[in-house]
């Protein structure tokens, strides 16, 4: 080992390299010297250059998966009429047993730590008897401006084509910026490997992926659901409408009094777009501007 | 490790007795031979682990022999045309021909006796796709019309079944290199769950 | 004058020439605080960040806080010295080197602790592979790569001309300098060459350090959240790091000086006139605090209000009020008078103010993530001790890895001393004779 | 020196190589983390990948009895999801219905017959085949039946409706003992009781909520948890914002701002339990304004000069200084419920919960007579039964016939004291089919006693509950989706619904039908009991009970073929009939008067005279009511053990895997009590340690305590969560009728000092 690094060392002894160039040239005396300096700064520096432009050459795949085809996609939206919903949690659950959301246990649970892709919401206010009270199930929003997709640093998250906000669990990192710029806090982090007992593992549904620890999870509209009724139709030549997908979701197929309702807000025809010009419809926070694609109606409109 | 690098003396030696220049380049050369030695071994090394091609099949199956019996891959991967997942055959499509003797290969006879026994074969599956991603036999081979062979290689002419995984060299480029190509979608949702 | 020199550089190559017990016995606890670090992460990576104290909605927690920490305290060291070198101030010549170590080092551990930070650090490569422009994230990758690549130049450049004294003088590690020096022999036009270099660096490098807090404010400027979606952060978070990053170097001169006995070299004039540059930022800091906390409460609104609550007189009303009052107020009167400005006031001063600015990062990020903009869920959190063994492992690695560098290489440039000693009196002759008023001379004939 | 540093340095590098190698194999899980292995499918050969069927079967999550269609892939039951076809909940499913699955895949599922190894209770077990576990029931049954001892057998029976119930019955009645007690009685007793003294039905009644105008909720939980469930969420959801031009109004009126509370238009606050002064209070404004329904009343009624004679007492001054209630609002509500019609007030098993359960039930019906909302459109309906065949009468011998005929007790609750006693007869057997006493019934520690009692315990829970952990023999039962059950839905949407409940995976453990087990049993026993069941399994019982809907040729289902009928049934899930015939009061009411009553001439119970519940504890002393509520979650205990129930804990609140004493936060205030402490809650009849929960929607006299948390056993999931109301419940006798009031107890709350039980 030292004999090796003698050697080594010797490669950069000043003296007998300088003598080597004089040997040769005496006009270059004094070049080696400020030659290997330059040499290594302009090495260091192109790696500079190399990091700050290497990313910039991904901006042309970004902007490759939204490609811009001639036929009109349809955007997905959800409707939630507040004044039918009861809070019963069915929603909650059914998305539970639909996406493989797992349990966080009793332990957890006080650490806050629980996963739901759907949560209701609930806001209090006034003493008693004068209190008012209002329970909201909110997935997450789907936001068009989405402040998650504009932080995520490895694009693991990013608006499909669809508009759906998706999530891509293997590139994920696990940073949580996303999960921090959300105003909706509709984004959770496995802190630990989710854990199936062998038994509940049977009922894990095969077409959602489970998710590693470290990763960051979220609704994703059910579009497995989607994309498996579409396959369906395409393969039997059907056409499909609206009907098809009013309760497609999880959430909106289970909801006993039909308060959720999904479908194409680029379809003027749709049940959603229909509800979604109600004078009762509202967006959450939408002094934010984040333009969610879950649009709440009430007839009397929730305090924020 | 350490010892592995120390020169040989008498390498040494030589290096000392030529000049300089000539030494230091000749080391260089040393160490790159040394270098791609070491990186060679260690790729070499890594390959082996990775690749599983010791798995045997309880059976050997001909799929060449069967192919010119007249059958095509869908007779048997039946849901190939029908769902998500090509499926292998379960005993009952075996037995549909093979409940009495037919042909000479040595492996045929064992049908029966897992028939007899009660057992399905347990044919290892190879081709798996990690667990986020969707691929569906039917929009592929139904809707874009692709070939099996496009993705399997050419299992029309093999003789034995498969043992090590013929979609390994399928990576998501690929995927995306081809819907590219025929104009379908490479949004993200597309192929992912 | 030729003897103290040589007592001075004697007493740089110290610890270059043997390594006492001192060093020995630091090391080992230094290492040891490391290793237990070390243990607490390999557990953190085993069970997952459930082992933090962090959940829903409390995303960030000290990691972060780690963070924006050490990137401040970075800017000790290449930006001072720049920015000194630029101005030409000549005291500046005994502190540079030992404030650049400060930079690089700090630079590698913010880095870190967002690697620590990270659910999957095995997917760390992801940040190149599929890096996305828009994320502030990635402008701070870019931005503390190129800090961390320009600062380690910016360190190794003056450190050639030493180098190159230690090898010749056969001092230490001789084979190591011998790679490093890069055959600097001194003669005219590689000192030409040389400085030149160091010129162009200097320049070049406070742009970058300036950008590299800015970005790290944009981290949480950026977003919607209430009392981080803020136009001041840029500044506020630069003024921020200055600071700190000041107080840093003064506790590093302050041993430097105490341990290898340089009262001769890092001079009392030094931490004087350092200890101004810190009171200037420290008005800044207690400015701009005010500003922000003004408008925010002016402003009333709900969201934001309910964060300044949580912090003015809500759960983190002691940690507020501490950082307020020790680590803004105290630090700026003990350093307002000029008897304040003596090394034990300036140390004092300084160690309050890491300790306040490493809360006031702390204040930022965690009281906005209790109080989010709907109602539910109310965060809390209570660090684990994982997350304070490797806060403290990150410290004690840095102190070590600092320890390690004075071990290696002088930690105080004695080249630039040398020359400073040999022109620096003509040279800042003939500058103060440019600034005279041209008449002058004139009138005295 | 130097040799010295190198190999400081290399040891360093191997360390951090170490280290960096530990961190590195950590992170990476074994094998692929977004697809988890699964494991093996029982049974079914020849699944292929991916395989997908759909499996529509019946919830039993809750007694409504959606019509579910449960995805299993390869063999496994994967998501349930309502039926959409099905017209009492169309496509809908709570939250326990949902969870179902996890009932099937429940870790701590028994999976094979146990018998008892050690003493009682100490949890040792011994794996039996069925034949042994049947055999030794039998013996210890034939020994009883020599000794000419039968009634001393006892069933307690968890189920209300179905074959089989009927089968347990059958077996009872065959093998002499008078004792098989319904379990369920004692939540569904009083509105029974109140529907059998005015209409002579003895069923809950179904509400037209969809076609109402104005529904008035007296104290009951439509949304929380009714065994009407789904329906109501469904239908008053539809009656609220699903009819285009018309909304439904709905006035709550409720001790605690409940989840009802939440979504009704008014919540009227009352004094717990004193719905029943309400509900005549707004009679008394009806008759006095002759707002009600008078040509209903002259047709079909009987006794309405009693009822207005007696009501004159009511007056809206009076009523409020029962219940709190400002005499404008009743007459406010009076006059809306005259105008708005169709009008109910619905009461539900929420609603009579206190000694007066069997008042607020009958007011509450006399209260719709008098709006005409009986068996009208949008009012009141009576449930009718699906056409089922019922078996052949059963031959009975001279054991049963000679046996006592009676009941050992007339009401479950009064159980343990009577079997202590001894009085009138000990008891030597105990089945315990879906009911779990130890936990269930008030005050469970007396039960614990009365089994001590008992030589032979006997329990078919497919888990591991408090009482069969207590019992002797275990004979796991199927879960509902590996079994073949009829549903008869709680009474909902009026019209006959029969659902059939079908396997939905192979049964994954050695457990066995219940019903095929009492098949086995009666064969064994012999005689005119084994004649009695003449049937191979209880399957083929079934079908013999399916085949009069076959028969009637009517309803949804319409086939000439049987075996056609049966697989369109199986694939449908469900049948029900067509439309619900209204106004048909003649045939309905089976009073002797064959009209409705105010003034029952069946039961000799008559009105009584109080008008305030009952409460047990000085006031003084237990300044405070103890309410339960009963959420939707677990209603009364039959969920803790699925963390799907646990995670979504109470909605409102936010609380999870814990139970909560909930308290008006300026009471709390007085008391120095903060959220989330601990409390000593104590009654006369003990006391409890358990969290509080600051809620402004709870009046300052009141503490409310959720049902369903504080189990012994029950698995893992549920063994050691929250604490169990029932526990402090004071039994409290003086009720009329055969109800044994819930909430009839008053408590008083301590603040626990450092955290810890001062005791």
């Amino acid at each position: 080992m030292k004999k090796l690094l003698a050697s080594f060392i010797r490669l950069f002894e000043p003296k007998e390299r300088e003598e080597r160039f004089q040997s040769s040239d005496s006009i270059v005396t004094e070049g080696p010297a400020r030659r290997t300096i330059l040499q290594y700064l302009a090495g260091a520096m192109s790696g500079v250059f190399a990091f700050l432009y290497i990313p910039k050459l991904f901006v042309k795949d970004l902007l490759n998966q939204h490609s811009t085809g001639k036929v009109q996609l349809p955007k997905w939206g959800m409707v939630i009429d507040l004044d039918k919903c009861t809070t019963c949690g069915g929603c909650v659950v059914s998305c539970r047993a639909e996406n493989n959301v797992p349990i966080a246990g009793a332990d957890q649970a006080d650490k806050a730590r629980m996963i739901f892709w759907m949560d209701i919401l609930v806001e209090q206010e006034g003493e008693y008897p004068d209190i008012k009270m209002r329970g909201m199930p909110t997935p997450c929003n789907h936001c068009e401006n989405a402040p998650c997709v504009k932080v995520c640093p490895v694009g693991a998250t990013y608006i499909s084509e669809e508009g759906i906000v998706a999530q891509i669990w293997a590139r994920c990192i696990g940073c949580r910026y996303c999960t921090t710029a959300c105003p909706y806090t509709r984004r959770y982090f496995n802190w630990e490997a989710p854990q199936w007992s062998e038994e509940y593992k049977n009922q894990l549904n095969p077409d959602v992926a489970t998710r590693p620890k470290g990763v960051v999870e979220k609704c994703t509209f059910c579009h497995h659901r989607i994309r498996k009724i579409r396959e369906q139709a395409k393969i039997e030549g059907q056409a499909l409408t609206d009907e098809n997908f009013r309760y497609l979701p999880a959430c909106a197929q289970a909801c006993p009094a039909k308060a959720i309702t999904f479908g194409d807000l680029n379809n003027p025809n749709s049940e959603v777009s229909r509800l979604k010009k109600s004078p009762r419809a509202f967006h959450l926070q939408e002094e934010l501007g984040t333009n969610p694609k879950v649009t709440y109606l009430r007839s009397a409109k929730w305090k924020e | 490790m350490v010892y592995f690098l120390y020169l040989p003396s008498s390498y040494e030696n030589q290096f000392n007795r030529s000049g300089r220049y000539k030494g230091n380049r000749e080391m260089r050369s040393w160490y790159f031979i040394l270098f791609v030695i070491v990186a060679g071994g260690v790729i070499c090394a890594v390959s082996l682990i990775g690749s599983k091609d010791s798995t045997t099949q309880p059976i050997q199956f001909n799929h060449k022999r069967h192919i010119e019996e007249g059958m095509n891959c869908v007779d048997c991967h039946k849901q190939v045309e029908k769902g998500i997942h090509a499926t292998i055959p379960n005993l009952k499509q075996c037995l549909l021909c093979h409940s009495d003797p037919q042909g000479s290969n040595k492996d045929e006879p064992k049908i029966r006796e897992y028939a007899q026994r009660g057992e399905e074969i347990p044919w290892i599956q190879v081709n798996r796709l990690p667990g986020h991603v969707y691929f569906s036999h039917r929009v592929h081979i139904v809707m874009a019309k692709m070939d099996c062979s496009e993705c399997h290689g050419d299992m029309k002419g093999r003789t034995n079944p498969v043992t090590s995984s013929q979609i390994g060299h399928l990576s998501m480029d690929k995927c995306m290199e081809c819907h590219k190509q025929y104009n379908v979608s490479n949004d993200c949702l597309r192929c992912h769950k | 004058m030729e003897r103290v020199a040589d007592t001075m550089s004697e007493r740089v190559y110290t610890p270059i020439r043997r390594s006492g017990w001192k060093f020995y016995l630091a090391s080992i606890i230094l290492l040891g605080i490391v290793g237990w670090g070390v243990y607490a992460y390999i557990l953190q990576i085993n069970y997952g960040l459930g082992i933090t104290g962090m959940n829903r909605p409390l995303y960030w927690g000290i990691y972060m806080a780690n963070f924006v920490f050490f990137i401040g305290i970075s800017h000790a060291g290449t930006l001072i010295s720049a920015i000194l070198r630029v101005t030409q101030a000549e005291w500046r010549r005994p502190i540079t080197r030992c404030a650049e170590v400060i930079t690089v080092l700090a630079l590698m551990f913010g880095a870190a602790s967002v690697i620590i930070d990270l659910g999957r650090p095995d997917r760390v490569m992801n940040v190149l592979k599929h890096g996305r422009l828009q994320s502030p994230i990635l402008w701070d990758v870019c931005c503390i790569s190129v800090y961390l690549t320009g600062s380690i130049i910016y360190l190794y450049l003056p450190l050639i001309p030493d180098l190159a004294i230690l090898r010749d003088k056969g001092i230490g590690h001789t084979w190591l300098y011998k790679i490093l020096a890069l055959g600097y022999r001194g003669t005219e036009k590689q000192k030409k060459h040389l400085e030149s270099m160091i010129g162009i660096m200097a320049v070049l490098i406070i742009p970058i350090a300036i950008s590299v807090h800015t970005v790290v404010s944009y981290i949480f400027a950026t977003t919607l959240q209430p009392a981080w979606h803020s136009t001041v952060f840029g500044p506020y978070f630069v003024v921020g790091a200055i600071f700190s990053g000041i107080a840093g170097l003064m506790i590093a001169m302050a041993v430097i000086r105490r341990s290898l006995g340089l009262q001769g070299v890092l001079k009392n004039i030094h931490f004087n006139n350092l200890g101004l540059l810190l009171l200037a930022m420290n008005c800044i800091m207690i400015y701009f605090t005010f500003n922000i906390y003004l408008v925010e409460i002016t402003g009333n609104e709900p969201s934001i209000m309910s964060v300044v609550m949580q912090k003015v007189s809500g759960e983190y009303f002691i940690l507020f009020w501490g950082m307020i009052i020790f680590g803004f107020i105290v630090p700026a009167i003990i350093l307002a008078f000029p008897k304040g400005r003596s090394v034990a006031g300036c140390v004092t001063a300084s160690v309050l103010i890491l300790v306040g600015m490493w809360l006031e990062r702390f204040l930022i990020i965690v009281p906005t993530l209790t109080r989010t903009r709907l109602p539910w869920p109310e965060g809390f959190y209570y660090p684990t001790w994982i997350e304070w063994s490797i806060t403290a492992g990150c410290i004690a690695a840095f102190i070590f890895l600092y320890i390690l560098f004075a071990k290696f290489f002088p930690i105080v440039s004695v080249w630039e001393v040398k020359e400073g000693r040999e022109l620096a009196i003509p040279h800042v002759t003939e500058r103060v004779k440019e600034y005279m008023p041209e008449g002058l001379s004139e009138l005295d004939h | 020196m130097k040799d010295n540093k190198l190999t400081r340095r290399d040891f360093l590098k191997a360390a951090g190589a170490t280290a960096c190698g530990l961190s590195l194999t950590s992170c990476g899980e074994s094998g692929d983390p977004y697809s988890i292995k699964k494991p093996p499918v029982s049974g079914d050969k020849g699944l292929y990948k991916g395989y997908e069927k759909w499996v529509a079967s019946s919830c039993a999550m809750c007694p409504a009895g959606c019509g579910i269609k449960v995805r299993t892939v390869e063999g496994r039951a994967v998501k349930i999801e309502g039926n959409n076809e099905c017209s009492l909940n169309k496509g809908g499913l709570g939250p326990k219905g949902q969870s179902g699955l996890q009932v099937l895949y429940d870790p701590d599922r028994i999976r094979n017959p146990l018998k008892r190894s050690g003493p009682r209770g100490s949890g040792k077990w011994q794996e039996i085949s069925w034949d042994e576990g049947i055999s030794e029931i039998s013996k210890v049954l034939k020994k009883l039946r020599d000794n000419n001892k039968a009634h001393q057998l006892a069933v307690m029976c968890g189920h209300s409706k179905g074959s089989i119930v009927e089968l347990w019955r059958r077996f009872c009645q065959t093998f002499g003992t008078p004792n098989f007690l319904d379990t369920t009685l004692t939540s569904e007793g009083s509105i029974k009781q109140a529907m059998f003294s005015a209409m002579g039905i003895n069923d809950l009644p179904a509400y037209d909520s969809a076609n109402a105008s104005y529904i008035l909720s007296l104290g009951a939980g439509l949304f929380d948890s009714t065994c009407h469930g789904i329906h109501f969420i469904r239908t008053i959801s539809m009656a609220k914002r699903g009819q285009p031009g018309r909304r439904a109004k709905i006035v709550h009126a409720g001790a605690t701002y409940s989840l009802t509370a939440i979504q009704s238009d008014e919540w009227i606050p009352v004094k717990p339990g004193t719905y029943d002064a309400l509900a005549l209070g707004i009679a008394y404004v009806l008759i006095k304004e002759e707002l009600y329904d008078k040509k209903f009343i002259e047709s079909s009624t009987y006794a309405f000069d009693k009822l207005s004679e007696r009501i004159k007492k009511y007056t809206p001054e009076n009523v409020e200084a029962t219940t709190g209630v400002p005499p404008k609002d009743i007459v406010r509500i009076a006059h809306e419920m005259a105008n708005y019609r169709p009008a109910i007030a619905i009461v539900d098993t929420n609603s009579t919960l206190t000694s007066n359960g069997l008042e607020i039930a009958r007011s509450a019906i006399i209260l719709n007579a008098l709006l005409g909302s009986i068996d009208r459109p949008g009012g009141l309906l009576i449930q009718r039964d699906p056409p089922l065949l019922p078996w052949l009468e059963p031959a009975l011998d001279e054991f049963a016939q000679k046996t006592t005929s009676e009941q050992i007790t007339n009401n479950v609750e009064l159980l343990p004291e009577n079997i202590i006693k001894g009085k009138p007869y000990p008891l030597d057997a105990l089945l315990l089919y879906y009911s779990n006493p130890l936990y269930a019934r008030i005050n469970p520690g007396r039960f614990h006693r009365a089994f001590e009692k008992i030589p032979l315990i006997v329990s078919f829970s497919p888990f591991m509950d408090e009482s069969s952990f207590q019992s002797d023999i275990i004979l796991p039962d199927h879960t509902y989706l590996e079994r073949w059950e009829d549903v008869i839905p709680a009474p909902s949407v009026g019209h006959p619904l029969f659902g059939i409940r079908q396997p939905v995976v192979t049964p994954l453990y050695n457990t066995k039908h219940t019903g095929d087990v009492i098949i086995e049993l009666a064969k064994s026993l012999g005689d005119t009991i084994q004649t009695a069941f003449p049937w191979n399994d209880f399957k083929e019982a079934l079908l013999y009970r399916i085949s009069g809907i076959y028969k009637t040729k009517s309803g949804s289902i319409v086939k000439e073929d049987e075996e056609e009928f049966l697989s369109s049934l199986f694939k449908n899930g469900y049948w029900e009939s067509s439309e619900y015939k209204f106004e048909q009061w003649a045939d309905i009411f089976k009073t002797s008067s064959g009209k409705f009553e105010f003034y029952s001439q069946n039961t000799a119970e008559q009105f009584s005279d109080t008008l305030e519940p009952k409460w047990h504890g000085d006031s003084s002393q237990y300044p405070f009511y103890f309410l339960l509520h009963k959420p939707i979650t677990y209603a009364e205990g039959s969920g803790a053990n699925l963390p799907w129930l646990q995670e979504l804990g109470n909605v409102l609140r936010k609380t999870f895997w814990d139970s909560y004493l909930e308290i008006n936060p300026e009471t709390a205030h007085k008391k120095g009590i903060h959220d989330n402490e601990s409390v000593r809650v104590e009654s006369s009849a003990g006391h409890i340690q358990v969290r509080v929960k600051l809620f402004a929607g709870i009046p300052p006299n009141v503490v409310l305590m959720s049902l369903g948390h504080g189990h012994t056993q029950m698995g893992r999931f549920a063994k050691g969560i929250g604490k169990n109301p029932k526990e402090i419940l004071v039994v409290n006798t003086e009720s009329p009728g055969r109800i044994i009031p819930l909430c009839g107890t008053k408590v008083r709350i301590e603040k626990i000092k450092n955290g810890k039980d001062s005791r």
